[in-house]
């Protein structure tokens, strides 16, 4: 009765083969392991290429483990990584709270482990390059200040992401912290949970809610290019400040368009280069210098992208 | 045995038609053959092979063997659309309408009237339906979907269905089991206007009456062979009936033990609206009292009234001397009550459980261990070994899965499985229908073993020979009342059939 | 008003009735909500569910469910992101409405060829269309802001017009054309249907497809409203399109198709997030909100089933 | 085949009948392929953590399966796993103290059954077909875990909550062993136990279990019930492997759970399937999910890869139902002429 299984083994040899190319590193050389939060997203897929180029730049053996949005899928990931001989662990959590089991089983393996932004968790991990997400809030806010002067009364929104994704609350709390600071009152606080349709929707929502809206900042860019949409077929483009986050490939080109005014430009992929060289000096047990050494933490730069600096947001 | 004439006013003419079930020989090379214009009776005790063969004509199954021929051109049907289109439509016993649709979209799905060639026209439909109604002489409304209309208004819509059809050759199958006096009158008028258009109608009843007020022609079956036929005229009610049962008729080995005196099972006055109207009955130990009728005439519905599957209008049932609560079958079996429903495959066996499991799934609460709950395979399979001995069911192993038993091997198991409780009452209906003889034989065997025991049983069957050689007493049923009372020797098969057919009352 | 005439009643009106309720309370609380752009907002936040809910009110009517319509959503804007520069934009949205039509065939056939149940089947064709979309356009929306016009659907006019074609088609279909009558046969009884000729897997290959068009259509509508050839639109849009057709008492036993309550329950769900929206109430409070608004649906449709039968 | 003389002996032969196992082929095969390509993957840690991982939603799925055999389906355990997970995460610091760990649990437990007995109540008193009372009341619980949390993660890790699911047993995860044990549990509670033989009874035909004198109202409370707490169980043992609990967790849990136990071999239709199968297809799932980053498959071919063998693997049984019964039918004959 093996036929009954045949489509399935066929599946499983089809798969074996069509992998086993470049899984095939040379077996003295060391594997970085480096799990991501999601490829669906493009701020990740940038992160990931900048690790896997400096990875292969220092000389080291690469595997990827894509999280796909799963805590349960990144606790699981991680441990495949060690399982799979990973000389060292870079992680950019989809739940930082949840790092605790992966931790323990890298130490158990004495490999070093080092965080790639959203958060540490509290975990004892090696080092955490962390983009500063209540500063690059402030920023946004600072934006508004310099474009509109001081609020009096003015009205703002924030479209804030899915309730769970903890370091984006952060941005919005920066956000507003400078706002209500200059005199801004910030009129709705909405979750479109890091959709781009549900950007659009509740966007069209918040302007019929307050029509005399002046800016509205997104915590994430796939959110901003759908409120940015609603802005235009209001045809308010002028009178609001569409702000994202990210400096995803999409929203830069909406900048260039004029629908949006700006977005916070983290640098992914210089992030992903800085965990590379951080894994490589820790493996080769040299001393990191830290910009907050109790937390052993490196901020990466924020930096406003606006139509002005466009350029600079090319990483 | 009728001679095939090859004329042209032959519409269909069927020769040497064989079909089988597992188990079952269902036609043995049957020749059947519909004039023009005439009304063609098929009678036959139940499961004489007369549905399978409509069947067979209306293209639901397919022929082992054997050839049709539609106005002598041989013809396949592969399906009952194709067998529409050469112009036959069958009317079958179980309806089969479309419950959310109205009689309206009912009549007309398939071949809708079309405005402008592509729209459905649905005032032409609804009038076409409300002529056809009309014309029938009957009030239904057309744009209600049938699942809201009585059972008797949706046999007269399937009617409807197919003589609006325009087909040549109509056949209906026990068109009347649902209607009331008035309706069959309707359906007169129609077959006799249907026959003046030269069209043919098959018509299949066990109501002799019926069969005596319309046909020209008549051909009678008895397990799965045709056995006689021709004019009407030729034949008498005596000599039908005589066909019907015709076996040799040896005489077969009557009951001689007494049934006992002692009243288990009292039915007063019970009654249905419209299934079955002022039954009463008493059922003493260790007796098995028939209850023969022909199809339709309220007799399952009584037993799973009795048993508490559907409830009854009036009257009271009492068990073992006490009255039972007509709450749902639970409280029926926890009165020692047992029953077998005559439908095997849907509301009897667990076709993909095993043959242990299905033997016993009515004493788990006594098996199982009193906290744990655990079933203890040991005892399980001692429960079925006890059985399986006196029944001598043959299976590959008790974890083979009861749907690949033959007809006979499932009843044993269900027989198995309701004994299993320790029923002193037992109702079993048609508990030989498809299973064959050897294991009939060992089935009433068994009958008569519980009777020895004390058992009762009601055995409701349309195997008149089976009444015969099991059975104290018999009841017979008509159009839901009780026509006939038979002591052991009143009993004969012409007997039965005659108040089954409504001739005249029997004596008790 | 007696029992009996109560629930005929409610079937034809209750929805109308809540609808009604829900606007006036909202007009009351909301000043805002008393404005022209609410009506806009409605129009343009729902015509997607709206579209895809007539695709599959045919679909359950005919005992068929789709759970693939989600991730197909995505495939399509994709499609028409990646072709927009080489057939320009008519082109490509012609050319992704084709894709979807044959994506749905290709469920259609899976269905009816290995005879797998509509919602285990499509339960695997969404991980196959997610996935393709993922890996035509790489992860990475394509956007198309620069594109002349590609806000074309996005106007109101447009959108309104779409909404009725697909509601006039649909109705057209489900009541004027004989095909009608034979989905709601098959939806209500396979056997009578194949009986009377009617060819049941043409019926589901039909279904299939439609369900697929009108999610093709809704993606068309999204990707010009935020101008992206997105790769992750449309997660958990099946279950609303499923949820707008339960709520609009469609009897899930098929044959009982109702056109006019999907659009309503599209209607009520728009209407209350909209208001939930302008009240700035939190997320949790609006999934609850609407939580228990199915709930009392659900059992309301379940007393009078209830009723029905003890009458 | 020859007839074992013993009951032990029929009983072996029924489990190793290799067409009832096919799954497990399906497993040794993938597992064998992978480790040929990349021999790190068939090291004992890496099985380990496989298996370890195939427990969450392994556990789910034994419930599951119950509830298809009954010939249902529960729509709502996704969202009920993110309100049990989320309310085991707010209880257990004033719960524990008092009844200890095996008691919250039980607590826990408790709880989804609850929630399974409304479900339950909805199908059988009010007559709601399953699949939507199952898909209301998923909006419902999800509402209900955000607002217990106030939409923010929780986050609980004291020791003994984080033993639950990190603790091992000479080495074996022990969220694996509980696996197993509710595996074992399962399998004897469908074939050994009366309300096992009930639920396969309604779902093979619900009016012949009727006129066997089953309660199927009682039986569909039970079955929703059992759901709950198997759904439960699993939400506790997430909750602690993730050292919290997310409202927002569990999405599309179900679809996932409902593709598992098909893949086992239980049909969709009621009335058969086997447990031990179901948890087969959770290890098969399992290892196809590690074994892509074992081979650096691309992240979005991953997808189709498993949309694709879902579909090959349903028409895989709807195929091997038919060539069994053919089979069988045509062995039942010859015995039959031969006797």
């Amino acid at each position: 009765m093996m036929k009954t299984t045949g489509a399935l083994a066929i599946v499983a040899l089809v798969l074996a083969t069509a992998g086993c190319g470049d899984s095939k590193s040379s077996s003295q050389q060391q594997i970085i392991g480096f799990s991501v939060y999601d490829m669906k997203y493009e701020f990740f897929q940038m992160m990931e290429k900048g690790t896997r180029e400096r990875a292969k730049e220092l000389g080291y053996g690469y595997q990827l483990h894509d999280q796909k949005s799963d805590e349960l899928q990144m606790v699981s990931g991680c441990k495949s990584l060690i399982n799979q001989g990973a000389a060292a662990l870079i992680v950019s959590p989809i739940k930082p709270d949840a790092l605790g089991a992966v931790v323990d089983a890298a130490q158990k393996a004495e490999i070093p482990v080092v965080i790639n932004d959203i958060g540490g968790g509290g975990t004892p991990y090696h080092a955490i390059i962390i983009s500063d997400n209540f500063g690059g809030g402030k920023l946004a806010g600072q934006y508004v200040v310099d474009k509109l002067g001081v609020g009096n009364g003015r009205n703002v929104a924030i479209l804030k992401c899915e309730p769970s994704a903890i370091y984006a609350i952060r941005r919005g709390e920066g956000f507003k912290a400078l706002m209500t600071s200059n005199g801004y009152t910030v009129v709705a606080e909405l979750s479109a949970h890091s959709k781009t349709e549900e950007g659009y929707a509740k966007m069209k929502n918040v302007l019929a809610g307050t029509p005399d809206l002046v800016a509205v900042f997104c915590e994430n860019d796939p959110m901003a290019v759908g409120a940015a949409q609603a802005v235009a077929e209001a045809g308010k483009t002028a009178q609001v400040l569409v702000i994202g986050f990210n400096a995803d490939g999409v929203a830069i080109e909406s900048i260039r368009a004029g629908t949006m005014a700006a977005t916070v430009a983290q640098f992914p992929e210089q992030m992903g280069r800085i965990s590379a060289e951080l894994t490589d000096k820790l493996l080769k047990k040299q001393p990191l210098q830290f910009d907050d050494v109790s937390q052993r933490e490196i901020f990466a730069p924020v930096k406003l992208i606006t139509q002005e600096n466009l350029s600079e947001a090319s990483k | 045995m009728t001679r095939t004439t090859t004329d042209e006013s032959l519409l269909v003419a069927a020769h040497g038609i064989r079909k089988s079930f597992p188990g079952v020989l269902a036609l043995d090379g049957v020749d059947f053959a519909v004039r023009a214009g005439r009304v063609h009776a098929v009678v036959g005790e139940n499961g004489a092979g007369k549905s399978t063969l409509m069947k067979v004509l209306g293209g639901v199954y397919q022929p082992d063997a054997g050839t049709v021929r539609v106005s002598g051109k041989p013809a396949q049907f592969r399906s009952p659309h194709e067998a529409i289109l050469a112009g036959i439509s069958v009317i079958y016993q179980e309806l089969d309408l479309a419950p959310h649709l109205t009689a309206a979209e009912n009549i007309h799905l398939g071949r809708e009237p079309r405005r402008y060639g592509v729209w459905t026209d649905r005032a032409s439909m609804a009038r076409a339906t409300a002529a056809l109604f009309e014309d029938m002489g009957m009030r239904i409304p057309v744009d209600v979907p049938v699942e809201q209309l009585a059972l008797a208004d949706r046999q007269m819509v399937e009617i409807a269905k197919a003589i609006s059809r325009q087909s040549q050759v109509i056949v209906m199958d026990e068109p009347t089991s649902s209607l009331t006096e008035h309706e069959v009158a309707v359906l007169y008028r129609i077959i006799r206007r249907l026959r003046e258009q030269g069209r043919a109608i098959v018509y299949i009843s066990h109501r002799l009456k019926e069969i005596f007020d319309l046909a020209d022609e008549i051909t009678v079956m008895r397990d799965g062979r045709v056995v006689g036929g021709g004019p009407l005229c030729d034949f008498d009610r005596k000599a039908i009936v005589r066909l019907m049962v015709g076996r040799d008729v040896q005489e077969n080995t009557r009951r001689t033990d007494q049934a006992g005196t002692e009243v288990v099972l009292r039915v007063q006055g019970l009654g249905l609206p419209g299934v079955f109207a002022d039954v009463s009955f008493d059922l003493h130990a260790g007796e098995t009292l028939g209850v023969c009728g022909l199809a339709g005439c309220g007799r399952e519905e009584l037993a799973r009234a009795v048993f508490g599957l559907c409830s009854y209008g009036c009257g009271s049932v009492d068990l073992l001397g006490q009255p039972l609560p007509a709450d749902g079958p639970q409280a029926a079996i926890r009165r020692k009550l047992g029953f077998l429903s005559e439908d095997r495959r849907s509301e009897g066996i667990f076709a993909q459980m095993s043959v242990r499991a299905n033997a016993t799934i009515m004493i788990l609460r006594r098996l199982a261990w009193r906290l744990v709950g655990w079933l203890p395979a040991a005892a399980e399979q001692a429960e079925l070994t006890r059985h399986t001995a006196s029944m001598q069911i043959r299976y590959a192993g008790p974890n083979q899965d009861v749907r690949l038993l033959s007809g006979g091997n499932q009843q044993k198991v269900l027989l198995a499985r309701v004994l299993a409780t320790g029923c002193r009452v037992l109702i079993l209906c048609e508990p030989t229908r498809g299973v064959d003889i050897g294991a009939k034989a060992e089935i009433y065997a068994l009958l008569r073993e519980l009777n020895r025991q004390g058992v009762a049983v009601l055995l409701i069957s349309s195997d008149l020979p089976e009444v015969l050689e099991v059975c104290h007493r018999t009841l017979v049923m008509y159009q839901g009342r009780l026509t006939g009372n038979l002591s052991r020797d009143a009993m004969s098969e012409e007997g039965i059939m005659q108040c089954a057919t409504g001739l005249m009352g029997g004596a008790a | 008003m007696n029992e009996a005439r109560f629930w005929r009643w409610w079937d034809r009106y209750g929805l109308l009735a809540i609808l009604g309720v829900t606007v006036v309370a909202l007009a009351a609380g909301q000043p805002r909500f008393r404005s022209w752009y609410t009506a806009l907002n409605l129009l343009s936040t729902s015509a997607p569910v709206a579209i895809a809910g007539a695709g599959m009110t045919l679909a359950i009517t005919c005992g068929v469910f789709d759970l693939s319509i989600g991730a197909l959503l995505a495939l399509v804007s994709v499609t028409i992101g990646v072709l927009v520069p080489h057939l320009g934009l008519t082109g490509a949205m012609v050319a992704g409405l084709a894709m979807g039509g044959a994506a749905g065939l290709v469920n259609g056939l899976i269905v009816t060829r290995l005879k797998i149940q509509a919602f285990i089947a499509t339960l695997g064709t969404m991980l196959l269309w997610r996935g393709l979309a993922l890996w035509i356009s790489g992860g990475k929306d394509a956007n198309l802001v620069h594109v002349p016009a590609v806000k074309v659907l996005a106007h109101w006019g447009w959108l309104a017009l779409l909404v009725a074609g697909t509601y006039g088609l649909s109705a057209l279909i489900y009541y004027r054309l004989p095909l009608g009558l034979r989905l709601r046969a098959v939806g209500s009884s396979a056997t009578s249907a194949w009986a009377s000729g009617v060819n049941v897997n043409a019926m589901t290959l039909f279904v299939f497809a439609y369900v697929a068009l009108t999610a093709s259509v809704a993606a068309a509508i999204t990707t010009s409203q935020l101008a992206i050839g997105g790769c992750n639109l449309g997660v958990s849009f099946e279950l609303e399109a499923i949820t707008v057709v339960l709520l609009g008492g469609t009897a899930l036993r098929g044959g009982l198709g109702n056109l006019g309550g999907t659009l309503l329950a599209t209607a009520l769900l728009g209407v209350m997030r909209i208001g939930l929206d302008l009240a700035n109430v939190k997320d949790e409070y609006q999934r609850l909100a609407i939580g228990l608004l199915l709930l009392t649906a659900l059992a309301l449709d379940g007393v009078r089933r209830a009723r029905k039968e003890a009458a | 085949m020859n007839e074992p003389r013993t009951a032990f002996g029929r009983r072996v032969s029924a489990a190793l009948d290799w067409r009832e196992r096919s799954v497990f082929a399906a497993l040794a095969l993938l597992f064998l392929a992978v480790s040929a390509a990349n021999p790190r993957f068939a090291a004992l840690s890496n099985v380990l953590s496989i298996l370890g991982d195939s427990a969450y939603i392994g556990i789910a799925a034994i419930g599951m399966t119950l509830c298809i055999i009954f010939g249902a389906f529960d729509l709502s355990i996704g969202a009920l796993l993110a309100l049990l997970s989320v309310a085991s995460v707010t209880w257990a610091p004033h719960l524990q103290p008092v009844v200890g760990t095996a008691g919250f649990v039980i607590i826990v437990a408790l709880a989804g059954a609850g929630c399974g007995l409304l479900n339950g109540a909805l199908v059988a008193g009010l007559r709601i077909p399953a699949f939507i009372a199952t898909l209301g009341m998923m909006y419902v619980y999800r509402g209900a875990a955000f607002m217990l949390s106030g939409g923010q993660d929780q986050r609980l890790d004291s020791a003994w909550f984080l033993s639950l699911a990190n603790g091992d047993l000479a080495g074996v995860p022990v969220v694996f062993l509980v696996f197993v044990g509710l595996t074992v549990l399962g399998t004897l509670l469908l074939n050994r136990h009366p309300l096992g033989r009930r639920i396969q009874a309604v779902g093979n035909s619900p009016k012949a279990a009727r006129a066997a004198g089953i309660s199927v109202s009682r039986t569909t409370l039970a079955v929703f019930a059992l759901v709950g707490v198997f759904t439960a169980i699993a939400g506790v043992l997430q909750a602690s492997l993730l050292r919290g609990a997310q409202p927002g967790r569990g999405v599309e849990f179900e679809l996932y759970v409902i593709a598992t136990v098909v893949l086992g071999g239980t049909s969709l239709d009621g009335g058969k399937g086997s447990v031990i199968n179901t948890a087969a297809a959770a290890v098969l799932l399992a290892t196809l999910q590690c074994s892509f980053s074992f081979l650096a498959v691309n992240p979005y071919v991953q997808k189709i890869i498993v949309g694709g063998v879902l579909v090959a693997a349903f028409s895989m049984n709807y195929l091997r139902g038919q060539v069994e019964d053919w089979r069988k039918r045509r062995q039942q004959q010859r015995k039959e002429a031969s006797v």
